[in-house]
Parts: C-alpha cells; sequence; structure tokens
C-alpha cells in the first residue's frame, strides 16, 4: 500500500473542494495539500448547476433581506448564526469569483447582473447564462491550476477515513487505474464530497453522486443531521431528470397544469401574476418545497398530463421570445430540445418534481469543524446549516465558496493551535485494516445478488415510502426494506476480480454508502412527526415547533443496526418561527 | 504495477483514408500542389515573355498541349476547392467587429463569394480583352 | 413506450487478460428515447458488470462520456439511438492510450493544460473591496464561447495532428488559452505565448478543423488556434519594427485590460 | 522553449491563400483553358499586347504581387502536406519548398522587370 503524507487531505474536487484548496495554498505556502477526487474535478457534480448564487450586491438589496428570505425559506430550521455569516461572506466571495475570472452575466455598463430567484424577495442571483455552476467549477478548477501546493490525486476512491485516538488523520482511497489502495495520512480531512441524491431514482444528480463522503464520516461516528429533508426540484425533465433551471421561473416561466391553469394560486401562492411580469416571491418564484408539492397535490386531483415517464406538469416559457430565451437560457432549450423533443420557444416542456439536494448532511459547526477533531466538511455533503428544512435556489453555490474556504481556514487553525501530528504506525493500522475489508469484497462467494438489482430494490422503497409526501406507513416499511437491503448488501460479491479501473467494486462500495445514507433520511423522517420545508407528513400535517424546532441527528449504530436518531437545538438569534407567506400578501 | 494501457498506432502514411472529413481536408491541402505548380508555370511564362516573342509564342504553343489542358482542368478544380474552403473558413479566423457582437460568419462567407465573383469576372475580362 | 433491440459493439481491453483490445457485441433492449450511454448502463446493469467506462451527469456539461461511436467522436450521453441504425460500434476515444475499455488515460492533456495557465494572470491584483472589474457585453462575448470547454477531449480524438503528434498542445487547451488572452480582466497574454506559440503550440494546427465539428458546446477550437496565429503573426512583424512596432503592440493590448 | 519562426511564412501564406482564392481559379480558367481553346480568338495574348500591358509599372505589382504571395501560399502549404503524407523531414521539406519559392520569385521578378 502507497502511503501519502500531507498536512491537510481534501475528500472530493467540486465547487467546496476546490475552493478549500485554494485557500489552503494561499494560507499558508508552505503547507502541503492533498486533494482527492474520484473524477477528475472538471467531473464534479458542481458543473451541472444553471441558475446561479445569490450574493447582495446591488443599492435595492440588504443583507437583513437575503436572512430573511433564507430563513423563512427554510421553515425556520437554519442556525441564524451560521446564516448571518453565510450571507455577510457571500457578496466577497462571489466578487473574489469574478476576480478570478468567472464569466458572469453582465448588465450594459458592465456591472455584474442579478436575476430573480424561487423564495427570494429581491434580485441578487449572479449568473453566468444558464451554466453558473460549470463556470465556478471551471473557474476554480482553472485557478487551482496556480498553486502548485496543490497536489491532486484524480480518479482516486476514498473509502475510509482513518481515525486514531478520536482523531481524523487521514484517510484510504483506492487508485482507479491500479487498483491499489492509497493511505492518505494528514493532519485534518476535509470532506467535500457531494449529496447522495443517486439513492432515488428520478434526480438532476450525476451517477457520481452517491454520498461516499457522508457515509464515510457516519461510519467514523460523525452524526448526519437533518437527513430527512430532501429537496426536490420543480422543473426536471421526466425522462431522465435532467435539471430545466429555477432561472427558467426567474425569468418569467410559469407553471400549468393540463388545462393550462397556473395551479400554484391554489396553494397559497397567488395571486396570479401577469404572463411575463413575474412578482417575487409569489405564483412561480416561491420556494421549491412548495412548488413541488403543489405539484403533488395536482397530481392527486387528476389535473397533471399522463406520458411514457409518468405525471407531468407544463412549464411555459413561449412568452418570453426566443431572443431572450437564447441569451439567458440557451443550454436549457438545448437539453429541453435534445432529451424532451420539445423546444421551449414554441412549446411547453412537460416537467415533473425530481430529487435534487439533500439539506441534511454531516453535522458541523459555524466553523465548518465536525465533532470528529480533524475532520471539516463544506458543500452539499455538510450541513452547517444554513438550508433549514428547504434550501433557496441559488444558495447553494454561494455555500461551496463561503464554507468551502471556511473549512481550509479551520483546518488550518486546527493545525497550528492543536499542534497534532500524525501517529503513522496507527494509520497505518487503520488502513491496513480497510483494505483487508475492501479485499475481502472480492472475496465474497458470488451469489445472485447483484448491484442493480439491490439498487432497483433501493429506488422503489425511496421514491414509493420516502418521497415529496411520506407517512408513518410507508416509512415504516421503507426503513425495513432498507434494513432488508443492508442484509442483502453484505452478501453482494464484486463480480470483476481485475485491478484497473474496475468500476465494478466502486459500484458496490457506492451502493454500500447510499444504503447507509438511505436509511438515515427514512428513519429521521419517520421520527419526525409534523410537516416542515421539504419534509411533508400526510399524517401530521402541521409545523410543530415545541417538539420538532430542532436538527434530527442520525449517528451509525453498526453494519445491522438502524441509525440512533437524536435531537439538536436550533440557533435563533433574531427571527422567531413566523408562517411561510408566498401569497404576496406582506411584504 | 498492473496498469499496461495499450497504444493504438496511428498510421504516419494513410492516417487521412480514416474518414471522409480528412479525405476533404487533404484535397484542400492537395491543391496547394496544383496551384504552386500552375504558378511555377505562370512564373516560367512570365520570363518567357522578357526573352522575346518566339519565347512567348512558344509558350502559348505548349499552353495548348493536351497534357497542359489536363493539368488545368485539375488546376482549376483544385483552385476552386481552395477558394471555397479558403473563403468559408475566413469568419473563424478573421472576426470582424459589428456592434457588441461580430458580423456574422454567413454574412462574411457571402462578401466574399461575391467579391471572388467580381475578381473572377474583371480577370476574365482582361484577358480577354488582351 | 416503443422498444427496439440494438446490437451494441464495444472495444474492451482488460490490461490483465488480453495482448491487444478486441470487439464484444451484446443485444441490448432500448427504449426508443435513449442515448447510447443508456444502452451501455444496461450492459453494465444486466449484462456484464466488468465493462468500465466514465460518466456523470447525463446532460452533456461534466465532459466524462466522450468515445467513438461509429468512428465518430461524440458524448453517449447526448448520442441519441434514433440517429443509428440497429447497429453501434463503440470505442475508447482515438488519439489516447486505453487504460480499460472504454477508459482512456488523459494524463497527457492533465499535464498540458496547466503549461498554458488558464486563469487570469495581472500585474496588479484589483482588492476584492473594490467590487468586480466592469466587464461590458461586448467584452464578455469576445472571450465567453471559448470558455464553454467542458474537456471532453473529443477534439483531441478528432484532431489528426495530435494523432501524428502527441507533443501538440492540442484545440482544447489552447482554445482555453485563446479564452483567457481575450478577457478583459486579462494581461497574461505574453507569458502564455511563450508556450501557445512555440513549436508545438498553435503552429502544429494545420486547420483541419475537425475539433470544432465534433466539439459538443460549439467552441470553436480551430477558429481559436487561427486567430491566435494571426495575432502571434502580427506581433512577430510588431517585434521587428522597432520602437514603432513596441508602441503598436502595447496600445493594442492596454486598450483590452480593465485596470 | 523558443517561440516558433513559423509567423514569417504564415503571414505570406495567409495573404497568398487569399490572393489565391480570389484569383487564380479565374486566371487559370483564362489563361490555362480558354485561351489554348481558342474561346478569346487567335490573337488572345499576344505578345505585343501583352509586353504592352505588363509594361504599366502598377500592373507589374499587381502581376507579381498576386504571382509571388500564391507561389509562398503555396510553398508553406506543400510544407505541411508533406508531413500530412508521413514525410517526417520538415527541415529539408521546407528548405526545398521555400527554397523553390524564392528561386520561381526570383524568376518572375526578373521577367517582369524586364519586359
Amino acid at each position: 500500500m502507497e502511503t501519502i503524507q500531507t498536512d491537510v487531505a481534501i475528500v472530493g474536487a467540486g465547487g467546496a473542494g476546490l475552493r478549500a484548496a485554494i485557500a489552503l495554498a494561499e494560507a499558508d505556502p508552505g503547507l502541503s495539500i492533498t486533494l482527492l477526487s474520484k473524477v477528475y474535478p472538471m467531473r464534479s457534480h458542481t458543473c451541472a448547476a444553471e441558475g446561479g448564487a445569490a450574493g447582495v450586491i446591488k443599492p435595492d438589496d440588504s443583507l437583513d433581506q437575503h436572512f430573511s428570505d433564507t430563513v423563512g425559506g427554510g421553515d425556520w430550521l437554519c442556525d441564524q448564526d451560521a446564516v448571518e455569516l453565510f450571507i455577510n461572506e457571500a457578496p466577497r466571495e462571489l466578487t473574489r469569483l469574478e476576480h478570478w475570472g468567472c464569466p458572469w452575466s453582465r448588465e450594459t455598463d458592465g456591472s455584474v447582473a442579478v436575476r430573480p430567484f424561487g423564495g427570494m424577495k429581491i434580485k441578487r442571483t449572479w449568473f453566468a447564462a444558464d451554466k453558473s455552476g460549470f463556470h465556478i467549477l471551471h473557474t476554480l478548477f482553472q485557478t487551482s491550476l496556480k498553486y502548485p501546493a496543490i497536489k491532486r490525486l484524480d480518479e482516486v476512491f476514498t473509502t475510509d477515513l482513518i481515525v486514531v485516538d478520536g482523531k481524523v488523520q487521514g484517510c484510504c482511497a483506492i487508485e482507479m487505474r491500479t487498483g491499489q489502495m492509497i493511505q492518505v495520512q494528514a493532519k485534518a480531512v476535509i470532506l467535500c464530497s457531494g449529496g447522495g441524491g443517486r439513492m432515488f431514482p428520478f434526480t438532476t444528480n450525476g451517477a457520481i453522486k452517491t454520498g461516499d463522503g457522508m457515509a464515510m464520516a457516519y461510519r467514523a461516528g460523525v452524526p448526519l443531521k437533518d437527513m430527512e429533508f430532501v429537496q426536490y426540484h420543480p422543473t426536471g425533465l421526466p425522462s431522465t431528470g435532467i435539471l430545466l433551471t429555477e432561472g427558467c421561473r426567474g425569468e418569467g416561466g410559469v407553471l400549468r397544469n393540463k388545462d393550462g391553469y397556473r395551479y400554484l394560486q391554489d396553494y397559497g401562492m397567488g395571486p396570479e401574476s401577469p404572463l411575463g411580469e413575474p412578482v417575487l416571491k409569489t405564483m412561480e418564484l416561491g420556494p421549491r418545497d412548495r412548488l413541488s408539492q403543489a405539484f403533488w397535490h395536482e397530481q392527486q386531483k387528476g389535473n397533471t398530463i399522463q406520458t411514457q415517464w409518468g405525471d407531468c406538469v407544463y412549464l411555459d416559457l413561449r412568452h418570453l421570445g426566443e431572443a431572450k430565451i437564447n441569451e439567458r437560457l440557451p443550454f436549457v432549450r438545448d437539453l429541453a430540445k435534445s432529451y424532451s423533443g420539445v423546444d421551449m420557444v414554441t412549446d411547453m416542456v412537460p416537467i415533473r418534481p425530481v430529487v435534487h439536494y439533500m439539506m441534511g448532511g454531516i453535522h458541523t459547526d459555524i466553523t465548518a469543524a465536525t465533532p470528529l477533531p480533524g475532520l471539516f466538511a463544506a458543500g452539499e455533503c455538510a450541513c452547517v446549516s444554513i438550508n433549514g428544512a428547504n434550501r433557496l435556489g441559488s444558495n447553494s453555490l454561494t455555500e461551496l465558496l463561503v464554507f468551502g474556504r471556511r473549512a481550509a481556514e479551520s483546518a488550518v487553525a486546527y493545525i497550528k493551535d492543536s499542534g497534532v501530528s500524525v501517529d503513522g504506525a496507527a494509520a497505518n493500522r487503520e488502513a491496513t485494516a480497510v483494505e483487508a475489508r475492501i479485499r475481502a469484497l472480492f472475496d465474497r462467494p458470488e451469489g445472485d445478488e447483484t448491484t442493480a438489482g439491490l439498487r432497483q430494490e433501493m429506488f422503489d422503497t425511496m421514491e414509493g415510502g420516502a418521497g415529496i409526501y411520506r407517512d408513518e406507513a410507508s416509512l415504516t416499511a421503507t426503513t425495513a426494506k432498507l434494513a432488508e437491503l443492508r442484509q442483502r448488501w453484505q452478501t453482494l460479491s464484486v463480480r470483476d476480480k481485475s485491478a484497473v479501473f474496475n468500476t465494478d467494486v466502486m459500484q458496490v462500495l457506492e451502493l454500500g454508502a447510499m444504503l447507509d445514507l438511505a436509511e438515515t433520511v427514512a428513519s429521521s423522517a419517520l421520527e419526525r412527526k409534523e410537516s416542515r420545508g421539504s419534509h411533508q407528513r400526510l399524517d401530521h400535517t402541521e409545523r410543530d415547533d415545541t417538539r420538532y424546532l430542532k436538527h434530527s441527528m442520525a449517528s451509525y449504530r453498526g453494519e445491522t443496526a438502524p441509525p440512533a436518531i437524536d435531537y439538536l437545538d436550533v440557533t435563533i438569534t433574531k427571527s422567531q418561527p413566523g408562517v411561510r407567506d408566498y401569497s404576496g400578501a406582506k411584504s | 504495477m498492473s496498469r499496461k494501457p495499450f497504444v493504438r498506432p496511428v498510421p504516419a502514411t494513410t492516417w487521412y483514408m480514416r474518414n471522409g472529413r480528412y479525405l476533404r481536408y487533404m484535397a484542400r491541402e492537395v491543391s496547394s500542389l496544383f496551384i504552386g505548380l500552375y504558378m511555377a508555370g505562370l512564373a516560367m511564362g512570365l520570363m518567357r515573355l522578357a526573352q522575346g516573342p518566339d519565347a512567348w509564342n512558344a509558350y502559348l504553343t505548349a499552353l495548348s498541349s493536351p497534357l497542359a489542358l489536363v493539368f488545368h482542368v485539375l488546376a482549376f478544380a483544385f483552385a476552386t476547392y481552395h477558394a471555397t474552403t479558403w473563403f468559408n473558413a475566413t469568419p473563424k479566423a478573421m472576426r470582424i467587429r459589428w456592434g457588441d457582437g461580430y458580423v456574422p460568419g454567413p454574412t462574411v462567407v457571402r462578401a466574399h463569394y461575391a467579391l471572388w465573383g467580381l475578381v473572377s469576372l474583371v480577370i476574365l475580362v482582361l484577358v480577354g480583352v488582351i | 413506450m416503443s422498444e427496439r433491440t440494438i446490437e451494441l459493439e464495444i472495444l474492451r481491453y482488460n490490461p490483465a487478460t488480453d495482448e491487444a483490445p478486441w470487439y464484444q457485441t451484446y443485444t441490448v433492449p432500448c427504449q426508443e428515447e435513449w442515448v447510447v450511454l443508456d444502452a451501455i448502463n444496461y450492459v453494465k446493469d444486466h449484462l456484464d458488470s466488468s465493462l468500465s467506462y466514465r460518466w456523470s451527469c447525463h446532460m452533456a456539461v461534466c465532459g466524462s462520456c466522450g468515445m467513438m461511436i461509429n468512428g465518430e467522436p461524440m458524448l453517449s450521453c447526448k448520442a441519441f439511438l434514433r440517429d443509428f441504425g440497429r447497429k453501434i460500434r463503440v470505442e475508447p476515444l482515438s488519439h489516447f492510450p486505453i487504460e480499460r475499455d472504454l477508459v482512456v488515460v488523459l494524463d497527457d492533456f492533465m499535464e498540458k493544460l496547466p503549461r498554458v495557465k488558464p486563469y487570469i494572470v495581472r500585474d496588479q491584483e484589483k482588492p476584492i473591496e473594490e467590487g468586480e472589474y466592469k466587464q461590458k457585453p461586448f467584452e464578455l462575448y469576445e472571450f465567453k464561447q471559448y470558455s464553454m470547454c467542458i474537456n471532453c477531449m473529443l477534439c483531441y480524438a478528432a484532431c489528426p495532428q495530435y494523432g501524428l503528434n502527441s507533443e501538440f498542445i492540442g484545440p482544447a487547451a489552447l482554445a482555453l488559452a485563446h479564452r483567457y488572452n481575450k478577457d478583459s480582466r486579462d494581461e497574461g497574454r505574453d507569458q502564455r505565448e511563450e508556450i501557445t506559440a512555440a513549436h508545438d503550440g498553435i503552429w502544429e494546427c494545420s486547420f483541419v478543423g475537425a475539433c470544432s465539428e465534433v466539439c459538443p458546446k460549439a467552441v470553436d477550437p480551430a477558429g481559436a488556434i487561427q486567430q491566435m496565429k494571426l495575432a502571434s503573426t502580427m506581433d512577430w512583424y510588431l517585434e521587428r519594427l522597432g520602437g514603432v512596432g513596441a508602441r503598436v503592440k502595447r496600445s493594442l493590448s492596454s486598450r483590452r485590460t480593465s485596470k | 522553449m523558443a517561440k516558433s519562426n513559423k509567423p514569417i511564412v504564415w503571414g505570406l501564406f495567409a495573404v497568398g491563400g487569399t490572393v489565391a482564392a480570389f484569383c487564380v481559379p479565374a486566371l487559370i480558367l483564362a489563361h490555362g483553358l480558354l485561351v489554348p481553346l481558342g474561346v478569346f480568338g487567335e490573337n488572345a495574348l499576344s505578345y505585343e499586347r501583352v509586353s504592352a500591358v505588363i509594361g504599366f509599372l502598377p500592373v507589374k505589382i499587381v502581376v507579381l504581387g498576386v504571382v509571388i504571395l500564391t507561389l509562398w501560399h503555396a510553398a508553406h502549404r506543400i510544407r505541411v502536406t508533406m508531413h500530412d503524407f508521413g514525410i517526417r523531414k520538415d527541415d529539408m521539406v521546407a528548405m526545398l519548398c521555400y527554397g523553390a519559392a524564392g528561386l520561381l520569385t526570383a524568376t518572375a521578378l526578373l521577367g517582369v522587370m524586364a519586359v
């Protein structure tokens, strides 16, 4: 086994990981930085984000307004100290990205342009047409090439954290091209490994988003926070789950049911705004949870269109005209045309809610530190938590930057303050045990179970029992099914025994991670007997602040047991829980 | 080390047989042989002109030989092909600003074709008159 | 839901057991609206879990799944079955060593990319407190197209000059250099020219144009390279004009850079 | 790494390619085909007329411009084409191509100036 020694290891080279790496390189040029990623950085799923990144820069906007939009959007489950820090830092981070070359769309006077976004009372979403995440990722990746201190290990699949005496001292990984195990001994590890939307069948998430990092931290004893909050994006293409950005609605697109009726006005988001003149924070500019839930109700009423890929409603952009669509939404126009055969200039696009984002994740405090010394986390894999029960669109790209950098700074402070040194011999023992565990996968007798088969069963139970609406019965069935699937995973064998670029073993490990996480999602959802944000219970339809104004914390209890669910108070500084109002009735 | 990346060799002399795109490219490149030979002939002709009427007339006679005619038919075809590929590619290499964008490629190409027609007409008329 | 069956002929290569690559044919039941990647995923899930390939986003933006499909470099997530017949041949991208099956070795590009300094280079950094650089719509337009590259490597697989001489910096890296050269915030063109205008840079390009034809994002690397040749040629002559040339060159570049 | 010196010839190649595209097809058609085939009559391109026309300095300059630029365009592209055909002795090919272009340039110059 190859051993690499480094000061800080970062797992994941998407937006958060790259931002953290650059921050480390800038903090101290003498620091050795190892950036591990299971794909080349530019393949990271940040590239698929379309709409934009929120940050207050315009004179008509205020930090307070961004704060209250975010906290209300999160149904008061956000930690308000974290939100405040996030919002204060956002404009600086976005400006820094501008200095690094990000091709933000502009006003005619050359200043950065902003667009309206769901749940935001004021236009504050910076965007690069409809490829904001792509440009952010490539700007960060290309900028990272300036820093020789950043040593990248591309296509290296991290499997486990190395924990010695209650401190994280590195991680173990499989080098895909050789199949060899690597141990990266580090004084601190930052997880930036993304979400796990792939545990659901219909998702905007790429194949790589299997929550490996979350599962790794979970198995190492770090609680996963608020895992029941899974965001459905209201406008995905039905056949593939491809994302049509919220920018579509930001620019004035509307949702219609099978009768052409703008149904959102029936779900507390009216009155109907005039076509082409969207009113901020109402109707189609409501938050994602409400829009996806409204879809479900329309479906129950039989107002959706039946397609071969299930029920859909229409996204109507025809009134925007070709010129505006080409300027602001060229990518999604092409996507809809190619994958659904619909030109949004002339026709309405059938869409449906698809799993998009996990508000929950690795429990961190406001400094991006986890309870496990030496372990930090940022980005979708982490839960700091600024997104609460429902993330507002365009907050997550900014989150990558703000907390990616913060995790790096915290890691540096941790190394300096604690004077931590790596216990090489102990780390090596841990790594050897991990290697044995991975090798054992190859030795399992070949049975009937297949990765694809187990995965499909996971899809079915997650979609059926832990979707937009849940109840006691569905969640109980899902948790039971997931417990069974985790058992059966133990007998799943790796059929491909070869070393080089073995994606078979990778898929087995990814499925294992997803099953662990799926169980935390379902168990947390089962225990939360209320409806809040993206977590909606048919049997507990109201928000219950007396019992559940709390973060749920799922802790690992071994390969066969379900997680222990515990609760942690939400930090409230200046905004007491109130009514989420998207009717446009008051300011 | 379990790696053993397999390198597929690219045949140095016949690579362009792989697809039509490459063959079209080679046809464009080969046009230079014909254009070059034609111009070499023209340069020689100019020298013959300087040498007096007899030399010039011998040159004109040589031009009417079947071999010369066949060559010129081919050269004409390749030169025309060169011209079309050249004009079609011009907007890629040379962009002309127009307001907040560039003159659209097809417009640039069409302008080139128009000018080409004009220049060709002038040349034909001049040679015809002389 | 209409179904059809296709014959997927996939180039296989396992370095542990194979001396050379070979073709394996799979019969795949497909949905009409599938892309080639969906069919390959079907093989992986249901027929042969040992097949190795890269993919992620399934929406033509991550750049992972470039392959030769019936001899043409394409993103397999955007190669629709409806555009092909019953038999489809899938091979790894040309001009790259095969690591395994459809996975190629990308070290060469990853080593070249940093050499062209694909980031903003400035003599003096502007403090964050001073806010953003202003960039007029035309200034954005000038480089935007070249910033759309997803590094999918289709252009390298299409470029015969790269196939013949792998020292060539190649289309995507050069287009990215051009992207930063054309950015009004950048002052690094002279530094990049050390690489781009050297022997293995733009002058290895013979303007076949295949890179631009196969580019899934309409980046037009061929156009970028010709523009760089033109600019580099102007530089060469201006540099030899002495003081006058230097002045012209300076005024040309200072017009571009926002201070 | 040293910058390439290809810009010297590339400038000539690019300008020559444009000149060739505009002029050469019509030139070949007229002078290589229509005149020899007698389309323009027996006396087309007679020595007297041609030498009289080329006697004018502006005409000399235009004719030389077209011929010389086109020659260098062709020379440079032939060099690249040889490489594409698998001939890898680039230095020698370049010497031959540019040498020939130089010789022919001199020939055209001498010829035209002597008229």
